[in-house]
């Protein structure tokens, strides 16, 4: 150009390598993507909690540190893909782990199919998050399966014949779960006049109170209403006010403080399905996983933050066996992912990258979640 | 539609319009005054919610009647503050900057806010004595919804008077127009504007105490949407005008509740209805229903 | 009463007054005038404090005015009509007028002036509960120079306070400028119409581009051949 | 020839009635003055006429080429564009921009090429462009204001502004130029040279002029005829000397000297 | 035009595309994605000042505007398969279920589309003034959004589209930008561009000079709008994903700001600052992220970027209101003869 400067072009695009953490010490780095402000702040943080604690008992992989790299998604889909992309390039991470709620890990999903970096979500369970995506696994049940879970115990246990839903627009999960909830009970209950009302709302609703005027003298047994846990606890709230009595049940969503404290003595009696229970250690390594959890937070431990210490279990489980810290290695280890011993159970991933698990029925007692009854893996 | 449904609706309704009506006399009272849509008072309300909270917290239930009233004169000296950092330093500069301001400020409270409350929602304590259920036939009515249509009346008996007929409301309506000529008059403009503030900021305490009574989680983002449909509340009724804000709340409040209620197909559309009832009254009434009519002097 | 000394304003780079020394004493009629953008207004502006000085010192009766409030000013007595009027367009011609009198406490005292007020100016009473905004450019006028007596000053100024009105109150305001005068007003007028403000001062400066170029006698002013020349435009 | 004329125009606000059965005829290059005391209804005259505010009763001619032309229903932009200018009582310069910008919007409606012609600069627009700048400097040059040409029109003297919105006015091309109290806040000297200044646009520009003046030396100096408004009602008509000696017109307006 | 501008111009500007060839080499992917969002932000900036700044026309509706572009060029764009598998809840309209477009004539219909929007939109609101302006057209945003959310088989609703190829890249968002710049600058330098400030500065005035306020107003919106739909366009198609959501009106704010702090009606500005926000709000990420100084961490706290970039901007508003530029421009005079940013009053004349 003329100005006498020598520009120097690189070869090779620097940071498309992935050798270049070689130098960088010993320190492999995994990026973590969570909802840490927001709408959906408290399920990122409990699962943060067992990412951490995770990565506290078992910091090293390979002879290597481990570093973790949070970015928070602030419940935001558009967030969600700037910081999977940030954690890509700017730290170049090895493997993430995320997110909270299927929509943000949906979002976050074609960032890392494109860039070709393995990604292990804790808990969300929408079939799409791993569906056409070699990169993404998930160390939870998928809806389907809750869906059936959930209305096999409305009608066995509860008696239900006909039911109410109530679900989230803008959550693909909720949608979704309503859907294969309602397959499920309407094969149940043989009776395809089974669902009499199918109520929406979009997040960050508060008002409840027409709809419930709508349904209230609906005549049906059992109202299915999975959403985000503040919303859900607000409905339910609103609900009881209205007199309306009949049991209301709902997703793995609920299984958050703030469900309790939004609901307050509303939410007595709400059912739900999760994916783990303090009260019923399944492995050795949820036992291992409760005493740290007791003794580093001082409570009971929760199923986020026992999926996250599971999701970050099984990525460096993987590390190890792939012997490597080279994502394309990482996601072939990770697809051979068989029967390990996970907080939550056995893990083995299918050939979408899920877990095969079993479900866990958990009912709000005095305040607090008390398990009901454990519903066993259906292998499809 | 019952009838029994039907007044079901009707007193969801009357509740919701008067807590609109509750913070948009807040927001006409402060746009009368500065010409300003003081984007932050959703968020001084936020704010206001949350210090009830702490204060319930801190104090215990029993001890609710004195928390909210604090955190009612917290809010009052907080939106003195806001005014005074955020929009006294641009007293003499054009209406857009203040404008910026505003929308500035509310983003710093609502980022503060996330900080320092988490962004994590919380559940506002609701003292038995609003959260009664009161069954009149077969309506189940919880007693907040006869505690805000009371309140709102009150508020707005006692502002009128206070603008219309004292001579500090009368410095306020001179001040909105002209500073400059209002110092001339020995008006201490900054001393109005920011006692402006305060009652405008008292008016969302009390809206804010209610509405988390009302619809009992705290987020940092909550006073956003309320925020903006009561302006629009304020808007449609005529702004600068407190009767006109009364009837603009009520009318929105009413009218989203017996959209969804006649037209549940519409459910969906709920948060639109403030937009569009907006649009149409403005086109057909371009000050406000309440607003006079007044044509430029050229 | 009012003693200016060495005024100096500047508007970013512009240079608007330049070393004013002023006298008004009290009871007396002082005029000011001068060309558009003499400084004229600014003078009036930088007395009341809506204008930042950039050195000089106003003394009244000795007290010095320069670091007050416009409020603390005008509740010591010194009162502006503004140039433009500048009335309250979104209150009642009877608000405006009470407004004027913000200051005062004495309920007896402002009833009765504003009655005097209405008898200065009768349209003002036809028009009690008009918005000041929808009257016209006159009655604006009107409304603002008795919103200025509404105050009771010791010093009243005006700022061009005949722009705009009829030839009959023109006169009326200049009679009203005498009568107030009489009833023991100390006045500071500023005005284009300088034959008229000339006929009814004590005393008169001359301002051009920011500086005194001339002061004297009202009657000695009128006789000057160069204030004929150029603002009284006799000298055809 | 008549150019523009008012037939019987009454203008309301709520119960007040502004004007009352305005009735006036203006021929081609005609100075004609408006007077009448404060609040009598001038200025809202002028705002009919010009579209400003629609009257509630009565029409408003305005003599185009050669045919004439109901302007009742225009709109104030279209009623210049047929060629009827006005100043402001109180000065509406565009303030933020040049005393030449000021000049060329006013040129702005005469502009024949269209927004992408002028984007893309096509060489009909540059054209035209280059005509307008002429024409503006020409003019600010008639009215002795290009030496301040760049300065912003608010830093002007009071005087200079009132020129400014003369010479914007003129730029528009107008047939019939209307002026609202052009010499308020001048002093005596400036106003007489404003007289000197509006009979000259006149000859120059052959223009039709309505104006609306409280200083009697100039409305009586220049103006051909006079009428006379005192509560929105027409209670004189006439010369300059008719008007003086008018009985009534001293009563409400002149006041005896 | 002075001799020899016009070969600076084209100087700086084969500069400037030499140096985008050096960041597409340089820069990785993250950063590239800053870049295309910078280019769009002064795209949106530029598109919300012609109507607030040059027209004085508040107007808070832009967000509005992005979605129509965004959801046109995504619908246009989208391969069927990918349409197949977004529309699961409802299937999608059959007129849009096979088409899918090349990139460049989607993001026209998306302009296109959106320019209609804001021609019928501005005709009956533009009669409002001020707050009233502002606030009808902050609700039409807002219904639009709520629109979307609810017609399901259109836009798939509040679950929003995934999957839009992203075509976007630095040329596609650059080019665009600068096509925006000159159009403005032309535009804003001309007959046109005078009359709309002359709309700003008095509206009456301006009618009395003869200029259609309607006409002229309808016409700066309705250009506003075009670029908002390209604005959007781009930026569903850089993202991959859009939802009713992301625009909601704290995105108008965002551009507001943008707008703001580079100084209403200062083209010169809004390019800037539309950079130093878009990478500012980048760069104060750090502060949510833990630190490690080796001797000591500092623990990140979620939400602490946003408060520091919220007082920054305060700091701005509140001690630099002209925003960075006020209306000056920037000009070549200022190399030359080192005056400094030039005022746009002091226009030359031959
Ligand atoms: N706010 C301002 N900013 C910049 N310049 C100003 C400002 N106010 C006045 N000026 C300038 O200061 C000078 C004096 O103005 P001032 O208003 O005092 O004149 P004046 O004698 O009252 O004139 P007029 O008879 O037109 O009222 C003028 O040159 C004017 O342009
Ligand atoms: N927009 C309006 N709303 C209500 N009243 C108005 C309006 N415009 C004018 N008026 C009233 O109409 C009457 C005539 O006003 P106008 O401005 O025409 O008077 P004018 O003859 O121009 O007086 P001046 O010489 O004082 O300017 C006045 O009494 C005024 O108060
Ligand atoms: C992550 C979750 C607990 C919520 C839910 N399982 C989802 O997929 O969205
Ligand atoms: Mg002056
Ligand atoms: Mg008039």
């Amino acid at each position: 150009l003329g100005i006498g400067y020598k520009i120097k072009i690189p070869e090779k695009r620097l940071t498309d390598s992935w050798e270049i953490e070689e130098k960088n010490g010993g320190i492999i780095k995994i990026g973590v993507f969570e909802p840490l402000t927001g709408g959906a702040a408290s399920g990122g943080e409990m699962t943060l909690e067992g990412i951490q604690l995770a990565n506290e008992l078992f910091p090293e992989v390979l002879g290597k540190k481990i570093e973790l790299v949070i970015e928070d998604n602030k419940s935001d889909k558009l967030e969600a893909t700037k910081a999977v992309i940030k954690l890509i390039h700017e730290d170049h991470v090895k493997a993430i782990i995320g997110s909270y709620g299927s929509s943000l890990s949906m979002a976050a999903g074609e960032v890392v199919k494109k860039f070709k970096i393995p990604t292990v979500g804790c808990s969300p369970t929408h079939p799409m998050v791993t569906f056409n995506n070699p990169y993404y696994f998930r160390v939870c049940f998928v809806d389907p399966f809750q869906g059936t879970v959930i209305a096999n115990y409305a009608v066995k246990e509860l008696g239900a014949k006909k039911a109410i839903i109530v679900q989230d627009m803008a959550q693909d999960y909720s949608t979704g779960l309503s859907q294969y909830f309602i397959e499920a009970f309407i094969k149940l209950t043989g009776d395809v006049e089974s669902i009499v009302s199918v109520i929406s709302y979009v997040s960050g609703e508060q008002d409840f109170r027409e709809k419930l005027t709508e349904i209230r003298d609906l005549k049906a047994d059992v109202i299915f209403a999975p959403g985000n846990y503040i919303e859900s606890a607000v409905f339910i709230k609103q609900a009881r006010e209205m007199g309306i009595n009949i049991p209301i049940i709902g997703g793995d969503t609920w299984e958050t403080p703030t469900f309790i404290e939004i609901g307050g003595e509303a939410v007595e009696g709400a059912i739900f399905s999760t994916h783990f229970t303090a009260e019923v250690p399944i492995t050795e390594r949820s036992n291992l996983f409760l005493e740290a959890y007791r003794k580093k937070y001082n409570r009971e431990a929760n199923a986020f933050s026992a999926l996250g210490f599971d999701a970050y279990m099984v990525l460096i489980d993987a590390i190890a066996r792939a012997n490597s810290a080279n994502p394309e290695k990482i996601r072939d280890a990770l697809a051979n992912t068989k029967n390990f011993e996970g907080a939550t159970g056995k893990i083995t991933l299918d050939h979408n990258g899920n877990a095969t698990k079993s479900a866990i029925i958990k009912k709000v007692e005095k305040g607090q979640f008390k398990y009901v009854t454990f519903v066993e893996s259906i292998h499809p | 539609m019952t009838f029994q449904v039907f007044m079901q609706h009707l007193a969801n309704g009357i509740s919701l319009g008067s807590l609109y009506a509750l913070i948009a006399i807040g927001y006409t009272m402060v746009y009368g005054i500065l010409r300003l849509i003081n984007f932050a008072h959703g968020d001084i309300f936020m704010i206001a919610t949350y210090v009830a909270f702490y204060g319930v917290m801190l104090l215990g239930m029993q001890l609710w009647w004195i928390a909210f009233p604090a955190a009612i004169i917290f809010t009052y000296f907080f939106g003195r503050l806001v005014e005074r950092a955020a929009y006294r330093p641009l007293r003499n500069s054009p209406r857009i900057s203040v404008l910026i301001s505003a929308i500035g400020v509310s983003f710093l409270i609502e980022n503060l806010a996330i900080v320092i409350f988490g962004g994590r929602p919380k559940a506002f304590p609701i003292p038995p004595i609003f959260n009664k259920i009161i069954q009149i036939g077969d309506v189940s009515i919880v007693s907040i919804t006869f505690f805000i249509p009371a309140i709102t009346l009150a508020l707005l008996v006692g502002l009128v008077y206070f603008i219309n007929q004292t001579k500090t409301g009368m410095a306020m309506r001179a001040v909105s127009k002209d500073y400059e000529a209002a110092r001339l008059m020995a008006i201490d403009v900054d001393k109005i504007i920011s006692l402006t503030f305060g009652i405008g900021s008292i008016l969302a305490a009390v809206g804010g105490i209610m509405w988390g009574l009302k619809f009992p989680q705290l987020v940092p983002l909550m006073g956003l949407m309320p925020g903006l449909k009561c302006f629009i509340a304020a808007v449609v009724g005529g702004i600068g005008d407190i009767r006109g804000a009364v009837l603009g709340g009520f009318i929105l409040g009413l009218g989203e509740i017996m959209l969804v209620a006649f037209l549940p197909a519409l459910t969906g559309y709920r948060d639109a209805f403030a937009f569009v009832l907006l649009i149409v009254i403005l086109l057909i009434k371009p000050t406000g229903l309440m607003g006079q009519k007044l044509t430029e002097k050229v | 009463m009012l003693t200016i000394r060495n005024l100096n304003v500047h508007y970013g780079g512009i240079h608007a007054l330049r070393g004013i020394d002023m006298d008004i004493p009290e009871n007396k009629i002082v005029t000011l005038i001068g060309a558009n953008g003499a400084g004229k207004s600014t003078t009036l502006r930088s007395i009341m404090g809506l204008t930042k000085i950039s050195g000089g010192s106003i003394q009244y009766n000795g007290e010095e005015l320069t670091m007050h409030k416009t409020k603390d000013i005008v509740e010591k007595g010194i009162v502006l009509v503004p140039e433009g009027r500048r009335v309250f367009p979104n209150l009642t011609v009877e608000e405006n007028l009470i407004l004027g009198a913000y200051s005062r406490k004495d309920k007896e005292g402002i009833k009765k002036d504003m009655d005097w007020v209405y008898g200065l100016f009768p349209r003002l009473k036809e028009r009690l509960w008009q918005k000041a905004g929808t009257m016209s450019g006159g009655e604006q006028q009107m409304l603002a120079v008795g919103r200025g007596l509404m105050s009771k000053p010791k010093i009243l100024m005006m700022d061009e306070p005949s722009l705009g009105l009829a030839p009959l109150l023109v006169k009326e305001i200049f009679n009203i400028i005498k009568e107030i005068h009489r009833q023991g007003m100390t006045i500071l007028l500023i005005e284009q119409n300088a034959k008229a403000a000339l006929e009814i001062a004590d005393y008169g400066y001359v301002l051009e581009t920011g500086a005194i170029v001339l002061e004297g006698k009202g009657k000695d002013l009128l006789t000057n051949d160069e204030v004929k020349n150029a603002y009284l435009g006799d000298a055809k | 020839m008549r150019i523009l004329k008012a037939d019987n125009i009454t203008m309301k606000f709520g119960g007040l009635v502004a004007v009352s059965q305005f009735y006036m005829e203006l021929n081609k290059g005609e100075i004609v003055g408006l007077i009448g005391p404060n609040g009598a209804g001038k200025t809202t005259a002028f705002n009919m006429i010009t579209g400003v505010y629609k009257p509630a009763e009565g029409r408003i001619f305005f003599q185009d080429e050669d045919k004439e032309v109901d302007i009742t229903e225009y709109r104030p932009d279209e009623i210049t564009k047929l060629g009827i200018a006005r100043t402001f009582q109180n000065i509406r310069l565009f303030k933020e921009l040049s005393v030449l910008d000021n000049v060329l919007i006013a040129n702005h409606l005469r502009l024949k090429s269209d927004v992408f012609s002028s984007i893309l600069r096509l060489p009909n627009y540059v054209k035209e462009e280059k005509e307008m700048y002429e024409k503006s400097i020409h003019l600010l040059e008639d009215v002795g204001l290009q030496d301040v040409m760049h300065e912003k029109s608010s830093s002007l003297p009071y005087g200079k502004q009132r020129r400014l919105e003369i010479a914007r006015a003129l730029a528009t091309n107008p047939k019939v130029l209307l002026l609202d109290e052009p010499a308020a806040g001048m002093n005596p000297k400036e106003s007489l040279e404003l007289m000197d200044f509006v009979g000259d646009i006149r000859d120059r520009f052959q223009l039709t002029i309505f104006m609306i003046e409280h200083h009697m030396q100039v409305v009586m100096g220049i103006c051909e005829r006079i009428f006379v408004l005192d509560h929105g009602v027409t209670i004189a008509h006439g010369t300059p000397s008719e008007i003086q000696n008018n009985e009534k017109v001293i009563e409400a307006y002149l006041g005896v000297d | 035009m002075k001799k020899g501008r016009l070969e600076l111009n084209i100087i700086a500007m084969a500069l400037f595309i030499g140096l985008l060839f050096l960041f597409r080499i340089t820069f990785d992917s993250y950063k590239m994605k800053i870049l295309n969002l910078c280019g769009i932000y002064i795209i949106l900036g530029l598109s919300l000042n012609l109507i607030n700044g040059f027209t004085g026309l508040f107007s808070l509706g832009h967000a509005g505007f992005m979605a129509v572009g965004a959801y046109t060029a995504g619908l246009l764009t989208m391969s069927p398969a990918m349409k197949e598998m977004n529309f699961f809840m409802k299937p999608i309209v059959p007129f849009l279920a096979e088409v899918e477009w090349p990139f460049f004539p989607a993001l026209l219909m998306a302009g296109v589309i959106s320019a209609l929007m804001g021609f019928l939109i501005g005709s009956p609101v533009l009669k409002l003034k001020d707050d009233y302006l502002a606030i009808a057209t902050l609700g039409f945003s807002e219904i639009i959004r709520v629109i979307f959310t609810n017609t399901q088989s259109l836009t798939n609703g509040a679950l929003g589209l995934k999957g839009l190829p992203i075509y976007t890249n630095i040329w596609w968002s650059w080019g665009a930008a600068i096509f925006t710049i000159l159009f403005m600058v032309f535009l804003i330098k001309g007959s046109y561009g005078k009359a709309l400030k002359a709309i700003r500065e008095d509206e009456i005035a301006a009618e009395a000079m003869g200029i259609n306020l309607f006409k002229h107003k309808v016409m700066s919106f309705t250009m506003g709008a075009f670029f908002a739909g390209i604005g959007g366009a781009l930026l569903g198609n850089l993202l991959g994903t859009i939802d009713p959501n992301m625009f909601r009106f704290v995105l108008t704010f965002n551009i507001l700001l943008i707008v703001v702090l580079g100084g209403i009606g200062s083209i010169t500005g809004t390019v800037i600052s539309a950079v130093v926000v878009t990478v500012a709000m980048e760069a104060l990420r750090v502060l949510d992220e833990t630190i490690n100084f080796g001797f000591v961490t500092i623990q990140g706290i979620p939400g602490m970027r946003m408060v520091i970039f919220s007082l920054l901007l305060m700091i701005v508003i509140l001690f630099y209101q002209q925003g960075l530029m006020g209306t000056k421009e920037f000009t070549w005079d200022w190399f030359f003869n080192g005056k400094g940013f030039r005022k746009t009053l002091k226009k030359e004349v031959k």
